[in-house]
């Protein structure tokens, strides 16, 4: 074994991978969730470890232990196969965003289209999944989340290719070797930065947006069905949707690892932070959109906004 | 499974429903004197004297309406009950 | 009492008695025939006619139906009888729109059938409910109910 | 109306009938609703039958937990007014401060439950931390925050001292700046008001055609208030305004009750202030002479009307109550025609139903004729169960 294979394997497995990300990803879901209950005047997890903060990981252990259903009706194959594929698709895409230092552990020309594409390929699968559970609030949930999907896509994948016109090459690791000199896309493209999350609010469906989800409407959209282990899976990978939200609007709009000294982890883990205190922000100010408002809003003002916003920077090149 | 209330006999049948659509392992706490035992509506000819006349249940809290402290004993309670029985 | 006179001059002749326990209140008995007579002159005095209720009384051999009816400020009861055999009634949900769901409860509880009433299915008893009991006729005692129910749906 | 965490124990609404609503639906939009109701139907007025009149007032406290007191204040009227006595002066004004803060308790209760139909968690969570205050106050006097036990026959079983007035003084105050400030933000926050306005339209036509009450008739632009038109306790003494408002869809009712928690406070304060010295309770007989009586009271949802009958024994021939909720459900009904499927929810926490709305709505496809059972929202079921656990 070769020290460049170990270090490999290393950072794969421990460092910018697998385990770095899991606590990550409990660690985002318990600020997310503290944050949320601050701004609504509660505590928040309180008991699990020092100040709640091993709350969402014990979550993950009840639901493991939790009696797992497949309804008779359901098809078993994609409804068992659906958790699983959500999780790993919702994974990959981390692995291009740099943590460690200024470049990715997979990082190419264009792994920014291929983010992109699996951000979609994520969205698809939860139609499929609703789909599949063949309970009429999964149905009603994975049509209304299907009708979502059609709205921000196309607005969200024109605000990711600015930075990338910007800074003219399609790697995220380039975009950020680009910014590091100072010169951050929130700054020259704030129309950018602000579109992308409102769209990232509506690919995580968080209140504004969480019409495929709606409790008082239809119990908990498309998904009703999971439970026990499948849930639990779910559940994970909608935290580390959360993480890949907040690393793109760091990488991409702040600079991600570059900072003002040495890149590192720290900054792009302290803009992460700040990142998802935007998000939760937003997630505890608004009330829910209806379906057909939100597709009117985001056809009228997003899409036009993002065509806007491409022009600039394609006219000026900032 | 939290039930308050009287259990009236068109409610049991969707009572009996929810319980056995529950994942196990399977909990139920009869908050309100009306889920322990009917209380004031007890011999009116459409309900049924108590929770436990339909499902099994765990831990009872008393009172009309209980106090929320009271309630939160009885969580604690089933909490403790949950435990030993893992 | 501008009010109470007008609707006394109104309802003076199918009333056969009128009382007035207190102010602001007058209880109005009338026969069967007039019911929907009057209730239509009632809603034909200008100012808001409201129907607060119906409700339905257990008198011996006949069930005494009240009509709650609010003008201005006076609660208005009109009291109808109608014979336990035969317990049939004119509607008047085309006059109120609003008495649909009293009829039907009153329908449920006591067995009185109203002609013309578009729906008379069950609001309040469940649906394994025999039919023919009417709990709050005072011949049904608790125990008589809860006996003919425990033999009637054991299956459930 | 209830959401799944622990602390909403049973003193949060104990509400009268989970009902199930039938809708035929072309796509998006309600064409037709039928209620069904029953889920909760305990016989009340069946057991009145075989209970003293003292031994009822608990019974009728127990009809909804939320406007407890507007039953009992309206049965203990209607015992008094058979019995032909006049109850002192001091429990008038008890019974009317105690009849205001249950409609501020009320109202604080339903804001919090129209913003969570919305979606609006936060407003939720503000609204029922406000509604502490005055259930606080509520405990103060009466010892429960609910169904309080305050009212008896011949007047009121405890009475507000003076120490406790500048207590109250200063909740009141708070409560009144929170409740300016829910104003403010139900007129001006852009996502609550796309979610109400034009939503669920009750024309007056149709409001007084369907005899709706309370808030929802007023919110149609109708002045009619049982305070104001059959005054009774303290009500013909104490001067306050009956607030309506025009506009006829959930955004103006959100304002009529916001508006009637500050006109609530004035009435409170005024009574507080002159409240004349005395007993609060009269002796009173076992025995009822023979009669009949109907009385009033304007619960926190609308009119609350009981029919009492006595043939001169000490237990009622006939006792007959109708609460709010089952006037306001016609209208209802006319509210939710050609309604968003997504809108149901809020309309009806709309008219404030003191119902479940454990709605199993059942969707009639009218084309396909494919009946499909929604359980609305198992969640909120209230006579069954509640998760325990999201």
């Amino acid at each position: 074994m070769v020290p460049e294979e170990i270090t490999a394997i290393l950072q794969v497995f421990l460092f910018p991978g697998f385990s770095f990300l899991f606590s990550l990803a409990f660690f985002v879901e318990w600020l997310d969730r503290k944050l949320v209950a601050k701004f609504q005047n509660r505590y928040g997890p309180l008991h699990v470890g020092p100040k709640g903060i091993l709350q969402p990981f014990a979550d993950f252990i009840k639901l493991l232990s939790k009696e797992d259903i497949t309804p008779a009706m359901a098809d078993r194959v994609p409804f068992i196969a659906m958790p699983l594929l959500m999780l790993t698709l919702a994974m990959t895409p981390l692995f291009c965003i740099p943590i460690n230092g200024c470049s990715a552990l997979v990082s190419f020309e264009g792994d920014l289209i291929v983010v992109m594409f699996i951000m979609t390929l994520i969205a698809l699968l939860l139609f499929a999944g609703a789909w599949v559970s063949t309970n009429r609030f999964s149905t009603v949930g994975g049509i209304r989340a299907g009708l979502q999907m059609f709205g921000y896509e196309i607005p969200l994948n024109i605000v990711m290719i600015g930075p990338a016109i910007g800074a003219g090459s399609l790697s995220i690791s380039e975009i950020i070797k680009w910014q590091s000199q100072g010169r951050w896309f929130i700054i020259t493209q704030p129309l950018g930065f602000a579109i992308l999350t409102i769209c990232l609010l509506a690919h995580l469906q968080v209140v504004p947006f969480d019409i495929p989800e709606a409790e008082t409407e239809i119990v908990s959209g498309w998904l009703v069905e999971f439970s026990g282990k499948k849930l639990a899976l779910i559940r994970l990978a909608r935290n580390f949707k959360l993480i890949l939200a907040a690393s793109l609007m760091t990488s991409l709009y702040m600079g991600g690892t570059s900072g003002l000294w040495q890149p590192n982890p720290l900054t792009y883990f302290i803009k992460l932070v700040v990142c998802v205190f935007i998000l939760s922000n937003l997630r505890a100010l608004f009330a829910r959109f209806r379906i057909d408002q939100f597709l009117a809003g985001v056809w009228r003002y997003l899409t036009p906004l993002a065509l806007l916003q491409i022009s600039i920077v394609e006219v000026l090149a900032w | 499974m939290a039930v308050t209330g009287p259990v009236t006999r068109q409610a049991k049948s969707r009572l009996l429903r929810i319980y056995e659509q529950m994942p196990m392992p399977k909990y139920v706490i009869a908050i309100g004197s009306c889920a322990i035992s009917g209380a004031p509506f007890n011999g009116s000819y459409s309900i049924y004297e108590g929770v436990d006349k339909v499902i099994p249940v765990d831990v009872y809290v008393g009172g009309c309406p209980p106090r929320p402290e009271a309630i939160i004993n009885g969580m604690l309670r089933l909490i403790k009950k949950i435990g030993s029985a893992q | 009492m501008k009010a109470s006179n007008l609707i006394e001059s109104q309802l003076k002749d199918e009333a056969r008695e009128i009382t007035v326990p207190r102010e602001r209140r007058m209880f109005i008995r009338i026969a069967k025939e007039n019911l929907r007579k009057s209730m239509k002159k009632l809603i034909g005095l200008e100012g808001l006619t409201h129907l607060s209720t119906i409700t339905g009384v257990d008198v011996g051999s006949q069930v005494e139906l009240i009509y709650h009816i609010v003008y201005e400020d006076i609660l208005v009861s009109l009291k109808v009888q109608v014979s336990k055999e035969k317990p049939i009634l004119p509607t008047i949900v085309d006059l109120i729109p609003g008495a649909l769901l009293y009829e039907r409860e009153i329908h449920d509880l006591f067995g009185v059938r109203f002609k013309g009433n578009p729906d008379l299915s069950r609001l309040i008893l469940p649906d394994t409910w025999p039919d023919g009991v009417f709990p709050l006729r005072k011949e049904w005692t608790p125990e008589r109910i809860s006996e003919k129910i425990e033999d009637n749906h054991e299956n459930y | 109306m209830k959401t799944i965490k622990i602390p909403f124990g049973p003193q949060h609404p104990a509400l009268e009938e989970p009902i199930n609503f039938i809708f035929e639906v072309e796509e998006e939009r309600v064409v037709n609703v039928k209620p069904r109701l029953g889920y909760i139907h305990r016989g009340i007025e069946k057991l009145a039958e075989n209970r003293t009149y003292h031994q009822n007032v608990y019974l009728i406290e127990r009809i909804c937990g939320i406007c407890s007191f507007a039953h009992t204040t309206c049965y203990t009227q209607a015992v008094e007014e058979l019995l032909g006595i006049d109850i002192p002066e001091r429990a008038k004004f008890i019974r009317t401060i105690t009849a205001e803060m249950e409609r501020v308790q009320n109202h604080y209760l339903w804001l919090g439950l129209t913003a969570k139909e919305t979606g609006f968690e936060t407003l939720f969570m503000y609204a029922w931390r406000d509604r502490e205050t005055i259930l606080e106050v509520l405990e103060m006097i009466s010892g429960k925050r609910v169904n309080y036990g305050m009212n008896t026959i011949g007047g009121v079983r405890r009475d507000i001292l003076e120490t406790m007035t500048e207590q109250i003084e200063d909740k009141l105050s708070h409560l009144e700046d929170r409740a300016q400030y829910y104003k403010k933000i139900c007129t001006k926050e852009q996502t609550i008001l796309k979610r109400t306005v034009g939503v669920g339209i009750l024309r007056p036509r149709d409001a007084l055609s369907l005899c709706a009450v309370g808030p929802t008739l007023r919110a149609s632009g109708i002045p009619r208030d049982v305070r104001a038109d059959d005054p009774y306790a303290a009500y013909d003494e104490v001067p306050f305004k009956v607030v309506t408002y025009k506009r006829c869809d959930v955004a103006s009712r959100i304002l009529v009750r916001i508006d009637e928690i500050l006109e609530s406070i004035n009435i409170i304060r005024y009574a507080l202030e002159n409240m004349p010295k005395g007993p609060i309770q009269v002796k009173v007989p076992q025995r009822v002479p023979k009669g009949e009586a109907v009385s009033q009271v304007e619960a926190p949802r609308g009119e609350n009307i009981h029919y009492l009958k006595s043939d001169g024994s000490d237990k009622p021939v006939r006792l007959k109550v109708r609460a709010p909720t089952l006037a306001n459900l016609p209208p209802l009904c006319k509210m939710l025609i050609d309604v968003n499927i997504a809108d149901i929810p809020v309309v009806i926490a709309g008219i404030d139903p003191c119902i479940a709305c454990a709605e199993r709505v059942m969707l009639v496809d009218t084309k396909t004729k494919k009946r499909r059972i929604w359980s609305g929202d198992k969640l909120w079921r209230y006579s069954c169960e509640w998760y325990r656990k999201k």
